[in-house]
C-alpha cells in the first residue's frame, strides 16, 4: 500500500497533464495580477520533467522528487521555478532513500516541501503565493497521516485543502511576488501559483498512481 | 495579436540568431541555454559584468553586451527570469580571474534565480557578487512588499559600471560603484496601452482611449493607478514629481536625464516629452548634465515611457562619458 | 488616439525643443522655419548635405544630423514636405562654399517643394544639386504614376554621402555617389497596423486580426495587397523576394541588408525577422557584408518592417563604414 | 460690377473659412487614399493667408493673388501647398496691376492657375488630381465669360462645374500624387485636392463679395 518511485512517476506525469490542460489559465490568472506567464513557465517545466522521465527512470521515490527539483529549477525560471524547484529538492530529502512512501513520508515531503518554499520566498499565510495552498495542504496531510491515513488518502486531503486555500487567496491583497505590485487591486483574483498547486496536488490524487 | 514571429515558443532563439549575424563583431549568442556573450570574452584581467532577466525588454540586456558595458546578457522566455544554470553558463563563458559581477532587476524570480547560480557558482571557486537595481519609485520600499522593482535605471548601472569594468578596475570597485549608482537612480512610468505577451496572445491590461495607467513597470503588470489620460506636460510631471520626491534631488543637483520610450511610443513623443522634462527640471534649478532618450528599456509593444534621474559626481560622469562599443549604445 | 503630446499643432515643435535638449553637443534647431543643423555648421570646405521631408518618421531625418552624416535636416509638418522658404533656410545656414546636395525622397511634395528651393537659393547664386530617393519596388516605376517612394533606402544614402562629404569629396562627387546608392538600393515593407496621424486622430487605415498590408510606404497610404496575416518566415519572404527580382540582386552579390522597424515592431520581432533575411541571402549566395537593424525609418506609432538591400562595393562599404556622430547612428 | 481687391480679399476669407469648417472632411479624404494631412495643410495655409491680409492689405486683385500665392508656398507644404501656390502666382501674373476684374479677366485668371498646376504637377485629364476640378472650371468660366458674363457669374458657373468634376474623380484611379501607389484601390473615393479647389470656389461665390 506504500508510494513507490513508479507511483511519484504517474503522479508527476498526471501533473504534466493537469498543467497542460490549465496552460491557459494559468496565464490567464497571471495576466490580470502578474505577468502573464505562470502557465507558460509550469508547462514549460512539466514538459521537461515528463520527457526527462522518458529517458531516465529514478528508482526511489527520493530520486525521483530530486529529478523533478533540478529539471524544473533549469526549465522554469521566474519566481515559480526557483520556489517549486526548492520545494521538490527539500521533499527529495525528507524521503531519503525509501524505496515506498507510506502516509505520514508523505505528509512530511509536504511540510518539507512547504519549508523550502517559505525559506526561499520568504512568504507568509495571507501573502497571496502558493504558501496559501500549501499550508492548509500540509496542515490536513499531517493530521490525516497522524490518523493512520496511508498516502492515497493523505494525499486527498491536502489537494482539498490547497483547493480550499488555492481559492481563499482571491480577496487577499499581494506582499509577495509581482501581483504585490499592485497593491489593493490585486484582490478579487486568485493567485496564480497557489492555484498551480491545488492543480498538481489535485492531479496527483486523481491519477489514482499513489 | 500580430506579431511578426514564427512560434511564441522560438521566439527568444530567433532573436538571438538575428542578432548574432547583426552583430558578428561584438557579440556571440548561445541557445541552449541562451547567452549574448561579447565576441571577445573572457576579457583577461577584467571583471565580467553580467546582467539579464526576461526577454521583452530589448534592447536590455542583450544590446548592451559589448566593450565597456556588459560581457554578456542571459535572456529569459519573454517576461521570465533565466534560469540558474543559464546564468552559471554566462559565468563560466566570462570567467576572466577577475570575477564576476552580476546585475539584478529586483523582482522575486531574477533575483532568486541569479542568487542561485552566484552560490552555486561560488561553490566552485568563482569570484562572483550580485548587485539589486530597484530604482521604480512607483512600488513602495518595504518588508511586506516584493522591494522596488529594477526598471530603466538599470541601463545607467550597466553603463557606468561596465565602464569601470572595462578600465580594469577590482570585483570591490565594480561592487562600490554598481552600488552608488543604485542608490542614486530613480525612475517612474505611464503606460497608454498594455504589451501583448506573445504565448499569452492578448494584452495583458486593456485601458479605454481616455486612460492611462500610472507607475507601470516593464512586465504588463497594471500599475498603481489608473488615470484620465492628460497632456504631455500633465504625463511628465506627474512621472518627474515622485521621482524628485523620492531621493530628494534638490536645486544644485547635477543629474542624468534618461527618456525612455516601452516601446511603441515613437521619438517625436518622446523628445517633446524629454524637453517638457528638461524645461521641468530646469525649473527646479536641478542640472540636467547628461541625457539618453530613446527605447532603452522597454515592454514588447506597450506604448509609455519613463523618466530616470541619476544624481552624478565626477566619477559617474566620467565612467558615462567613457567609450561605448554595443548594438544599442555606442560612443 | 492616445498619445504622449500636448497639441497636434505643435509637436513638431516639441520634438525639435527636446532634441535640441538633448543633443547640445550634436545639433542645434530652429523652430521658424523649423530646422536641425549640425552643431558646426557650416563646415567650411565641405559640401553641406541636407535632407528633410514630413515628420513622423523619426531617426529620419533629424537623428541623422551630426559629423558624417547630415549637415541640416528640414522637418515638415508629419507626413507633409516642408516648404522652400524652410529648405533655403537650411541651405544658407550651412552654406560652407562648397555646395549643398540635397536628399529628397521621391514624393509629389517633397520633389516640388526642394526642388523649387534649390531653384530659388541657386538664383541667389549657391551651388545646390538634389537627388532624388526612389528605393520602393512596391510602386510600380512609370511615366503614369508619380513614381517609386523614397523609403529605407534614404538612410543608407545620408550615410554613404555623409561620409563622402566628411571627407572633403567635391558636390560633382557626391551628387555622383549619392545617384550610384540609389541605383543600386532597393525597399520593401509591410504593416500590420496603421499609423495615426495627430491631427487626423485615428489609424490611415485599420486592418483585421488576421490581415497585414504588404507593399506599404512611411505615410500611412494603403499598401499594394491586403493578404492574410502570416508567420516571420511568410512574411520576410513577401519583402524579400521583389526585392531581389528588381535590381536584380544575385549570387555573389556583396550587400547591406537593413532590416526596419516602421515603429511598434520590436526589437525582439525584427531580430528576428532579420536573421530569417539573413538565412534566405545566404540560401541565395548573396553575401551580406554590412547590416543595419532597428527602427530607422519609421511611420509614427505603426507597426509593420521593412527590408532594404543596397548592392556593395569597395568604396560605398569603406564609406558606410566611416566614423558617424548623430543621435540615431553612431560609431 | 468689376471686381476689387476687396472683393478678392473678401473671397479669400470666405474661401479660408470653408476650408477650415470642412478640414475634418478633407483630412478625411486623404486620410483614405493619401496620408491624411490635406486638411490640415490647406487649413494652416490659409489661415496664415486670412492674417497676412490682417496686417497687409495689397491694393490690386493681382496683388492680393500674389501675396496669397507666396503666403501658400511658405505655409501648405506637401503637394498641394507648391501647387495651389503656383495657381495664385499665375492668376496674379495673368490679372497685372488691373485695378478692377471684368468676366473675362476672371477666366483668364483661371486658365492661368490651372496652366500653373499642370505646368508643376504634369497631371493631365483624368488623373484624379485637382486638375480634375480645374479643368471644368476653367472650361465652364471661359464659355460663360465669352457669352459677356460678369465676374459672379463667371465665378459662379466655374463653382459649379469644379463641383461636379471634383465628384466625378470618385471612379478614378489615380495617376499621380500619393493616391496613385494604390492602384486600382484609389478607385471609389474623391480626390481631396479636386474636393478642396471645388470648395474654394463655392466659397468665393457664396461670399458674394465678387
Ligand atoms: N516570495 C514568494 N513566496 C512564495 N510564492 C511566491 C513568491 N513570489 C511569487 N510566488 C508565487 O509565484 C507565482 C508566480 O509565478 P510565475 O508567474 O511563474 O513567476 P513570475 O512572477 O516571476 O512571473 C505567484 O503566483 C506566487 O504564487
Ligand atoms: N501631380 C499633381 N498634379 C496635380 N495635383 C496633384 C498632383 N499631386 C497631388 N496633387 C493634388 O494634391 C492633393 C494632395 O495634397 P496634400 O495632401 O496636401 O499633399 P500630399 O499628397 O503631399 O500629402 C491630391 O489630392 C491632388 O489633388
Ligand atoms: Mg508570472
Ligand atoms: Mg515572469
Ligand atoms: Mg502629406
Ligand atoms: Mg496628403
Amino acid at each position: 500500500m506504500g508510494c513507490t518511485a513508479t507511483d511519484v512517476i504517474g503522479a508527476l506525469r498526471a501533473g504534466a497533464a493537469a498543467v497542460s490542460a490549465h496552460r491557459d489559465e494559468l496565464i490567464q490568472l497571471d495576466r490580470v495580477i502578474g505577468d502573464a506567464d505562470h502557465g507558460e513557465n509550469m508547462d514549460r517545466g512539466f514538459r521537461a520533467v515528463v520527457s526527462k522521465l522518458d529517458t531516465a527512470v529514478p528508482e526511489t521515490p527520493g530520486a525521483v522528487l530530486k529529478q523533478v527539483a533540478t529539471t524544473l529549477i533549469s526549465t522554469v525560471g521566474g519566481a515559480s521555478g526557483p520556489l517549486y524547484g526548492t520545494a521538490f529538492l527539500r521533499a527529495a530529502a525528507a524521503v531519503g532513500d525509501a524505496l515506498e512512501l507510506d502516509g505520514p513520508a508523505v505528509a512530511a515531503a509536504l511540510q518539507a516541501g512547504l519549508d523550502g518554499v517559505v525559506a526561499r520566498g520568504k512568504a507568509v499565510a495571507g501573502d497571496k503565493t502558493m504558501v496559501d495552498a500549501l499550508i492548509p495542504a500540509v496542515d490536513a496531510a499531517k493530521a490525516a497521516a497522524a490518523d493512520g491515513a496511508g498516502p492515497a488518502r493523505v494525499l486527498a486531503v491536502a489537494a482539498e485543502a490547497a483547493k480550499s486555500g488555492a481559492e481563499a487567496t482571491e480577496p487577499l491583497v499581494a506582499r509577495k511576488g509581482r501581483a504585490s505590485y499592485l497593491g489593493e487591486r490585486s484582490a478579487g483574483h486568485v493567485d496564480p501559483g497557489a492555484r498551480s498547486t491545488a492543480l498538481l496536488l489535485s492531479a496527483f490524487v486523481e491519477s489514482r498512481s499513489v | 495579436m500580430k506579431k511578426i514571429i514564427n512560434d511564441p515558443a522560438t521566439v527568444v532563439g530567433d532573436a538571438l540568431r538575428g542578432m548574432a549575424a547583426a552583430h558578428p563583431e561584438l557579440l556571440r549568442v548561445r541557445t541552449d541555454p541562451a547567452l549574448i556573450v561579447r565576441a571577445d570574452a573572457p576579457v583577461a584581467g577584467k571583471v565580467a559584468l553580467i546582467s539579464g532577466g526576461g526577454s521583452g525588454h530589448e534592447p536590455l540586456h542583450g544590446g548592451f553586451v559589448g566593450a565597456g558595458m556588459l560581457t554578456a546578457a542571459v535572456p529569459g522566455a519573454v517576461f521570465t527570469s533565466p534560469t540558474p544554470d543559464a546564468v552559471q553558463a554566462a559565468i563560466s563563458e566570462t570567467e576572466s580571474g577577475a570575477g564576476a559581477l552580476l546585475v539584478v532587476k529586483n523582482y522575486t524570480g531574477d533575483v532568486l534565480n541569479f542568487e542561485t547560480a552566484a552560490e552555486l557558482a561560488g561553490l566552485e571557486g568563482a569570484d562572483v557578487r550580485a548587485v539589486i537595481v530597484d530604482d521604480d519609485v512607483a512600488v513602495k520600499d518595504s518588508t511586506h512588499t516584493a522591494g522596488r522593482r529594477g526598471v530603466g535605471g538599470t541601463v545607467l548601472v550597466e553603463k557606468i559600471v561596465g565602464a569601470a569594468a572595462e578600465r580594469g578596475e577590482s570585483l570591490e570597485r565594480c561592487e562600490a560603484i554598481a552600488r552608488r549608482v543604485v542608490g542614486q537612480v530613480r525612475s517612474m512610468g505611464v503606460a497608454l496601452t498594455g504589451p501583448t505577451v506573445p504565448h499569452a496572445g492578448e494584452p495583458s491590461f486593456t485601458l479605454s482611449e481616455d486612460e492611462m495607467e500610472i507607475g507601470i513597470g516593464i512586465h504588463g503588470e497594471p500599475g498603481r493607478r489608473r488615470l484620465p489620460m492628460e497632456s504631455a506636460d500633465g504625463i511628465v510631471a506627474k512621472l518627474l514629481e515622485p521621482i524628485l520626491e523620492d531621493l530628494p534631488f534638490a536645486e544644485g543637483d547635477d543629474v542624468l536625464l534618461f527618456t525612455n520610450s516601452m516601446g511603441a511610443t515613437p521619438m517625436i513623443e518622446l523628445y517633446g516629452a524629454h524637453g517638457i522634462a528638461e524645461r521641468l527640471l530646469a525649473e527646479r534649478g536641478v542640472r540636467v548634465r547628461r541625457r539618453l532618450v530613446g527605447p532603452y528599456t522597454t515592454s514588447l509593444d506597450m506604448q509609455g515611457m519613463s523618466l530616470t534621474l541619476l544624481k552624478l559626481d565626477e566619477e559617474l560622469t566620467e565612467l558615462w562619458d567613457d567609450p561605448v562599443r554595443t548594438a544599442a549604445l555606442h560612443w
